[in-house]
């Protein structure tokens, strides 16, 4: 922390409510990113739609509020057009998980190195506090006029099952540990997901501060999320532990790395070797597309690219 | 011999019938023919009936085709069946006589609809329903020269000739039809060995077919001893591109640079991602060019991560049908808030819904005018023809950037799957126009209202930061709900609307074809641009009536002064408006733009393409002031 | 004492400013006044700027609001500096003097553009940023009369009245304003009291109300000593109802029938969902009626699901927002094309994209004629006040039911959000109309041809089966391409355009206001009918100028003949479109349909409502010939 | 079989291509069908976009022909408003695990008692062999002009992280298989899921019959997938053994019934629960809206519903 010389606040008023579990994670965001000394205009922060889609006019880096449910792909088209930017994502949970589950799950079979932060309140904040897709079945928050009845989805699991190759949780309320977590994700290779357990004060009075805190506990020591060697059997293994960790909730509530496989392609790699190395080394972001205001193709470069399409009639 | 003919070959869908009109077209084209052929066939991978229409011609280019055809190769019985009526007086029915007793009623690949009126018609005529006599019809009553081999007797022939075992004989089945059409038209051996030649890329596959061609030919000529059809051809050629919609419009975006394209696959739009991708690597100098195409997981995220990849620099696109950019709509609102130059390329098929969905239409120009929520200004530009097709997907590139707006490029099923002889386009007339592009400096403002509309544009990735919301927004692209930045920022963004209309020329915006003072005006936009100049031509060739045409390349921004003084100086004449739906859709766009309401109209939705015969006897009837609406049916 | 007043109270989001407006908009009511209510507030939970704008009359329900003002309530500093220019010469402003040395530039929550231009306007008035500066030259230079509470006083000396500890006294902060409001209004105690009950339904917070409602009431005198602001009413009412057009579309849907509705929360359209869900369950005779509130995954679902509900036989809906209809496009085609009654309740908020969320325009009309690809008929109607929006909501179930087609039910985030006193709806008047339907019997066909355009619907579950497609299909609802069948269904679908024109009452659709042979015809639909008409009524009392409006509720079908001829009626004359957008999209729709070009505008697309005064004054300008389009930017 | 006497073939010409595994995945449905004597218009089969969407026009009972993607919300629609309706839904592997993924998550969330087959066969059929989400990374079907460059999803594990009561797999090659799974489905009552692998012999050159028959075996006697008490101790272990299991694939394919829980409540029984049984005595369908053309709520009545919203004005 002040190692580094960028002020990564962008001077914004920040407006969510008072207390609200976002300020612990755009905290943990600004030290995370001085930690790493992360270049402001080399990193780009996306968002969906919701209180947690404002995190990006908060941070001083590029910032692209996106639209509900498609940060992920907004995400995509930027990465994978320059494959140097950081990319990081920040969204609600019922941006990602609801409107947007299908993005989600795509990114997992991807393997694209972009890191996916959920801002995990239990409700759609911004609409003023209908239920979201982690909302247990049978809760009734202070919003709802009867309790829900739709069950809660274990994002773990989910992410987990979708691919992911870095897949953690944290809390809000302990922006030491989320930071540190943050790290982890952006220095891992590929993609990653961190569920961030984030009191809303103003409409979940279920899954409060008080709630989490009674619950919440580090994974520690004992617990290895990593899979070393790469062998089928290790990744399964890591991953059943993964799974078996994430369906603990009632009265303990598990933070921390669950699983981590840098040992999967990411689609950048991929994509390079389709393009036997010339991806990576000039991404599309970096060629140049004119000479002196005319196409690259002359008439000859043209028919040669598209031989195929050419008949020289005979006469 | 003729200096133009018209065919159909027509078969099973999957049985090598795609095959067979690519072969020859690519060996008409190598004999110095024009070519047209539109493909036609159903939502169905096996089975159900697919045909190719062809024109072929020895002084030019076909711009349209017709309904009225010389030959009609039938691979199956269901092709005699279906397409019986479009042959000609004295036309060519060649067909397999081993299938002469089929009849029609026992195929269960013939839809209820076209069974019963089969049923009805050959009730009618006296027939007994199967091949055989349908043939005897055609050739007693309609002086039809039908042609009959026996296809199973040809491949045993050929087996022979080949020495290949009966199974492998039987692969080239769908060679027959080639092989009649070739040697029917005369078409030199050279050019469908080059042909077969150019589609399999492989000797020994191309010497059988030559062989069977052989067969073919002799079997063929016992029966049809007259000179070939078609003259030898007088374009003068030297080398011709042979193309479908898709491919060119593929290439344009190459040649104008594009780097980012996101898919999800919908027919008939995947096949230019396909081939985008099968060219997504080539030299520049001593560099390769990359071309990223993606196929995502649904048509949101390919326009929103085309969105993504255009703001962080590059040309970036996708391409759908309908139901895709109806998924598309809200990605293409964050766009036009947001400024960002991102290219639609969108092929219509016949809707509502799902439709027709490998069938053609024009009935999505209002959609895409008002698509999204909000107001914002957009390029939306259609193109009539192949060529059209190849420009207008690089120019579409150059107008979004330079503009800094979303960009929809208005296509469909019949230019896409259409293949066509083309002249290699000249490239040196082409520009890259990117737009105000800058690295950024101290103070940078993505949304710079200082310097009128179109802010410089800097990347995700340059040396400043920006940000971007779907949110109105300040000058830094920051939230804003305050009521004068919002006139201001909204302001801002809509007179773009101004600006491209002063600016974009008009005479790419729209053109007329023909004189001020004909009789009569037919307005078009789209796959109608080369029926209406056929029709056009014809009707100057009869003498009686001229024609013009004013063909719309543009509506938004929308020539209104050219076309308002083209419709006054024709008020009180005949002004048809000409388009594959049933509003007529450009008659709407016209009265919104220019107050001018034009009350007559050809239509057709059926999901296959205007015929010139069909314009020209509809055309008539309005001119005769016998109708005023005429809904065309013609094809199957 | 005055006729009517106009009053702002407004305070940060979340502290009790919603609350206020609700309660006093009670109390009028009880004390027999017509109240008309905007509420203005961010996209933000807690904190920034909120305020709702009061119009009551002793006289008359208002029909649309005024910027100039007769009192502001400010709970906070902010609220001071915000609408400070929209106090009347004379005006009364309540504010707390205990922040009136709380400058303007050290409040994080005023947005910059607004900072600046304060900092502007204080620099010109030589002001020096404080709440008390600013007090003082509005007493000073604007003769208004300046309430100063000390807040924390009232609360301290609340406390101990009320035996409350200073905390829990602190959290009556928000019914300051609320009490200086009915104070110097001299609205009773008794009516206040109601409205607290109504609103806490806890005698212990209401008493607790009153207590400090008195000590208010006792400070403002110490300083106020004048006869209340407002004279009793004398409209007469019995009984009515306080609701927004939220409410009112929800109640209308409970009504006509409604039980299914499935949505995605979207302001400002989720409050109505809610509504309904709280009302979802009620007795029908010795039975329950249940409605089925959804909240589904996305708005795609919500409108698949809905079409689901329809198909079995239940009337359904979706209530949404742009971003969400923007969304629905593509189930939308496919209600289109299987003839399914579904009605999209459509809230129309700032665009593009997430523009102003909740903030109010007009700019999705052309969007809605032309939304999905391809071509189907739809309903789409628009009301332009709460009577309407009650009607339309049950009226649209009845036709999309009548003619089996999608129906829109355009509103805004103005109407939905605004609060007012309504007379209670004459349900006698309302019909149930479901259309042509039928258990099956034999031979069923979903989709029959015989029997004109709508063919009789069964529901999935009576005693035949049925099959939908989204493409092409036959009678059956089996998939065909066949270009005949393609020809009639398609026709079948789209002649119900005709048939709907025709049998539509033309006064359900249209509607003039006014006289045919006025000086300046008004033309606008949505929620502008209010100013339009109230601007017709100044004018008619001013003299000088008689005006007349045009109301538009139907779009699809359009009313052209009957628009065509008032517009022939006036031609020459002034005509001037009404509309919350830029492009004034109701005059290309009337282009569209009958060729008149409507050259003059005003507009507003601040987000914020049009008022009474600043389109009096543009309207005039216009006659004058000053100018053809005015953009009003009034209102904070 | 045989002892209903409906006849389940709609009599429509199937254009499938000749070998298709869609015409076993029909000839199971037949079955079932027939065995459990369904009747016609009391089921409703729903189905998205593809080869497989065109599975209800073969099927003699209620058919809805949906859109890419969204067969699930039109399925769920129906359910909710008539309940007492079967709705089986029909769709390809890229309809419900690309485009669809949301209603897919959605639908397990909710354990509404829809049944999901998937038709698996790894492309997508009908645009003509693009890979669907169930093709694994690095493999090359006939269509595609590169190897594929996305990681294919686990589908029984998304169902089971989805919350799926019942998860399956069977094979489309073996009909009786695949007619018991069904039958199983149909009674189950909740959210049911089977995969189906079906060859497209067309288009998927890699996972074909041969490739199936060498791989595939079926989940015998020890193997038992039912949640038989209910504790959360039993349900964590019945999905874990499903995930494990889940997991296999190179050399050897299970087919069979991979869960199923039915201590979990339906959204019909929570809507009945907050409708006080109201909901499924009366369900939206079999409720009369209207009396003699007029709305069924008096003036009366309508004020005593909406009697917050009513004011008598005070004289
Ligand atoms: C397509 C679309 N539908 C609905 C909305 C309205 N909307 C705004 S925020 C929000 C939900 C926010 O919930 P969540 O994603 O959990 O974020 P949070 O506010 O809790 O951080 C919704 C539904 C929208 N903006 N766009
Ligand atoms: C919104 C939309 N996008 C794309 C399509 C085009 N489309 C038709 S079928 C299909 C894919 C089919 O694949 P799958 O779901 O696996 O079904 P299969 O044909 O393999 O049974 C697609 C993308 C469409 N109909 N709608
Ligand atoms: S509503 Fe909840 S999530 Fe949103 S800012 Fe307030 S506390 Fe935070
Ligand atoms: S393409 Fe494949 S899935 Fe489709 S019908 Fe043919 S074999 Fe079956
Ligand atoms: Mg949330
Ligand atoms: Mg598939």
């Amino acid at each position: 922390m002040g190692s580094s010389q960028v002020n990564y606040r962008s001077g914004l008023w920040i407006d969510w409510c008072p207390g609200c579990g976002n300020y612990g994670i755009v905290a943990a965001v600004y030290q995370a990113f001085a930690e790493l000394k992360l270049r402001p205009n080399e990193v780009v922060v996306v968002s969906g739609i919701g209180c947690s889609g404002k995190t990006p006019h908060f941070i001083n880096a590029n910032g692209v509020h996106t639209l509900h449910g498609r940060a992920i792909p907004f995400a995509t088209g930027i990465k994978l057009a320059n494959p140097h930017l950081k990319v990081v994502v920040h969204v609600g949970d019922g941006d990602l998980l609801g409107i947007g589950s299908a993005h989600f799950v795509a990114l997992g079979r991807r393997n694209l190195d972009v890191k996916v932060i959920m801002h995990d309140n239990g409700v759609y904040g911004l609409t003023k506090g209908q239920a979201s897709p982690t909302l247990k079945l049978g809760v009734k928050t202070k919003a709802l006029p009867n309790a829900n009845i739709q069950d809660a989805i274990n994002p773990i699991a989910l992410a987990i099952a979708s691919g992911y190759t870095f897949v953690a949780r944290s809390y809000a309320m302990n922006t030491q540990h989320l930071k540190e977590v943050l790290k982890k994700a952006l220095e891992h290779k590929g993609a990653a997901f961190i569920d961030v357990l984030q009191p809303c004060v103003t409409f979940n009075d279920v899954y409060t501060v008080e709630y989490y805190n009674k619950r919440v506990y580090v994974l520690e020591e004992g617990w290895d999320p990593v899979v070393r060697e790469g062998t089928e059997d290790e990744v399964r293994n890591k991953m059943l532990n993964a799974l078996i960790k994430s369906m603990e909730w009632e009265d303990r509530i598990p933070i921390g790395v669950f699983y981590i496989n840098p040992f999967k392609s990411t689609l950048e790699e991929r994509l390079d070797q389709r393009f036997e190395g010339a991806y990576l080394k000039k991404p599309p972001a970096k060629q140049s597309i004119s000479y002196e205001g005319k196409p690259l193709l002359s008439r000859d470069m043209f028919k040669e690219v598209f031989s195929r399409f050419f008949v020289e009639v005979e006469k | 011999m003729l200096e133009e003919i018209s065919f159909i070959v027509g078969g099973p869908q999957g049985s090598g019938i795609e095959t067979s009109a690519v072969v020859l077209t690519y060996a008409f084209a190598r004999a110095g023919y024009g070519v047209l052929v539109d493909r036609e066939y159903f939502s169905n991978i096996k089975g159900r009936h697919s045909y190719a229409l062809f024109r072929v011609s020895s002084k030019r280019v076909p711009k349209a085709l017709k309904y009225l055809t010389n030959m009609l190769v039938a691979l199956d019985a269901e092709t005699v069946f279906t397409h019986y009526k479009s042959l000609k007086d004295g036309g060519i029915l060649v067909y397999d006589v081993g299938i002469s007793l089929k009849k029609f009623d026992a195929i269960p690949s013939i839809e209820d609809e076209l069974r019963s009126r089969l049923a009805k018609e050959f009730k009618d005529l006296g027939l007994d329903g199967t091949v055989e006599s349908l043939a005897n019809y055609l050739r007693s009553r309609k002086n039809v020269f039908v042609v009959g081999l026996d296809y199973s007797k040809v491949i045993e022939e050929f087996s022979k000739e080949a020495s290949l075992k009966p199974h492998q004989a039987s692969m080239y089945l769908s060679s027959i039809p080639t092989a009649a059409v070739t040697t029917l038209t005369g078409l030199r051996e050279s050019a469908l060995s080059f042909a077969y030649m150019r589609r399999f890329n492989d000797p020994k596959v191309v010497e059988e077919n030559i062989k069977l061609s052989k067969v073919v030919a002799n079997r063929v000529r016992r029966v049809y001893d007259f000179p070939p059809l078609l003259k030898n051809s007088e374009i003068g050629f030297n080398e011709v591109l042979v193309v479908s919609g898709n491919d060119v419009v593929a290439m344009g975006k190459v040649v104008g640079g594009l780097r980012y394209q996101a898919y999800y696959p919908i027919t008939p739009a995947a096949d230019e991602s396909f081939t985008l991708e099968t060219y997504s690597r080539f030299k520049v100098g001593d560099e390769y060019a990359t071309v990223v195409v993606l196929q995502t997981e649904d048509e949101i995220a390919a326009i929103t991560s085309a969105i993504g990849a255009a703001l962080a620099g590059v040309r970036a696109a996708t391409a759908t049908s309908g139901p895709g950019f109806s998924l598309m709509v809200e990605g293409l609102g964050w766009a036009g808030m947001n400024e960002v130059p991102v290219v639609i390329t969108y092929y219509q098929r016949g809707g509502p819904s799902t439709g027709l969905p490998t069938r053609g239409s024009q009935t999505d120009l209002l959609f895409t005018l008002f698509a999204s929520h909000g107001e914002f200004p957009r390029i939306v530009i259609a193109s009539g023809d192949h060529e059209e097709a190849f420009k207008d997907s690089i120019e579409i590139m150059n107008l979004t950037e330079k503009y800094q707006v979303p960009g929809i490029h208005l296509l469909d099923k019949f230019l896409a799957n259409s293949l066509m002889t083309l002249t290699p386009p000249e490239l040196s007339e082409l520009r890259v126009d990117r737009g105000v592009v800058t690295e950024g400096g101290d103070n940078y403002l993505r949304f710079d209202m200082s310097k009128g509309p179109v802010s410089p544009r800097a990347f995700l990735g340059s040396n400043v930061i920006m940000y971007y919301t779907g949110d109105e927004h300040n000058e830094v692209g920051h939230i804003s709900e305050d009521p004068i930045n919002r006139i201001n920022m909204y302001t801002k963004r809509m007179v773009k609307l101004e600006l491209m209309s002063k600016e974009i020329p008009e005479d790419f915006l729209v053109r007329l074809y023909g004189d001020l003072d004909a009789d009569v005006l037919l307005i078009g936009w789209g796959y109608v641009k080369g029926v209406a100049l056929e029709v056009m031509d014809e009707l100057s060739r009869g003498g009686d009536i001229s024609c013009a045409y004013l063909h719309l390349r543009g509506f938004s921004p929308f020539p209104s002064r050219f076309v308002a003084e083209v419709l006054k100086a024709f008020e009180g004449k005949n002004v048809v408006a000409l388009e594959h739906s049933y509003l007529a859709q450009l008659s709407k766009v016209i009265a919104m733009n220019t107050g001018f309401m034009i009350r007559k109209e050809i239509v057709k939705f059926t999901g296959r393409p205007m015929l010139v015969d069909e314009v020209l006897q509809a055309l008539i009837k309005i001119v005769e002031g016998v109708s005023n609406r005429e809904v065309l049916s013609l094809g199957e």
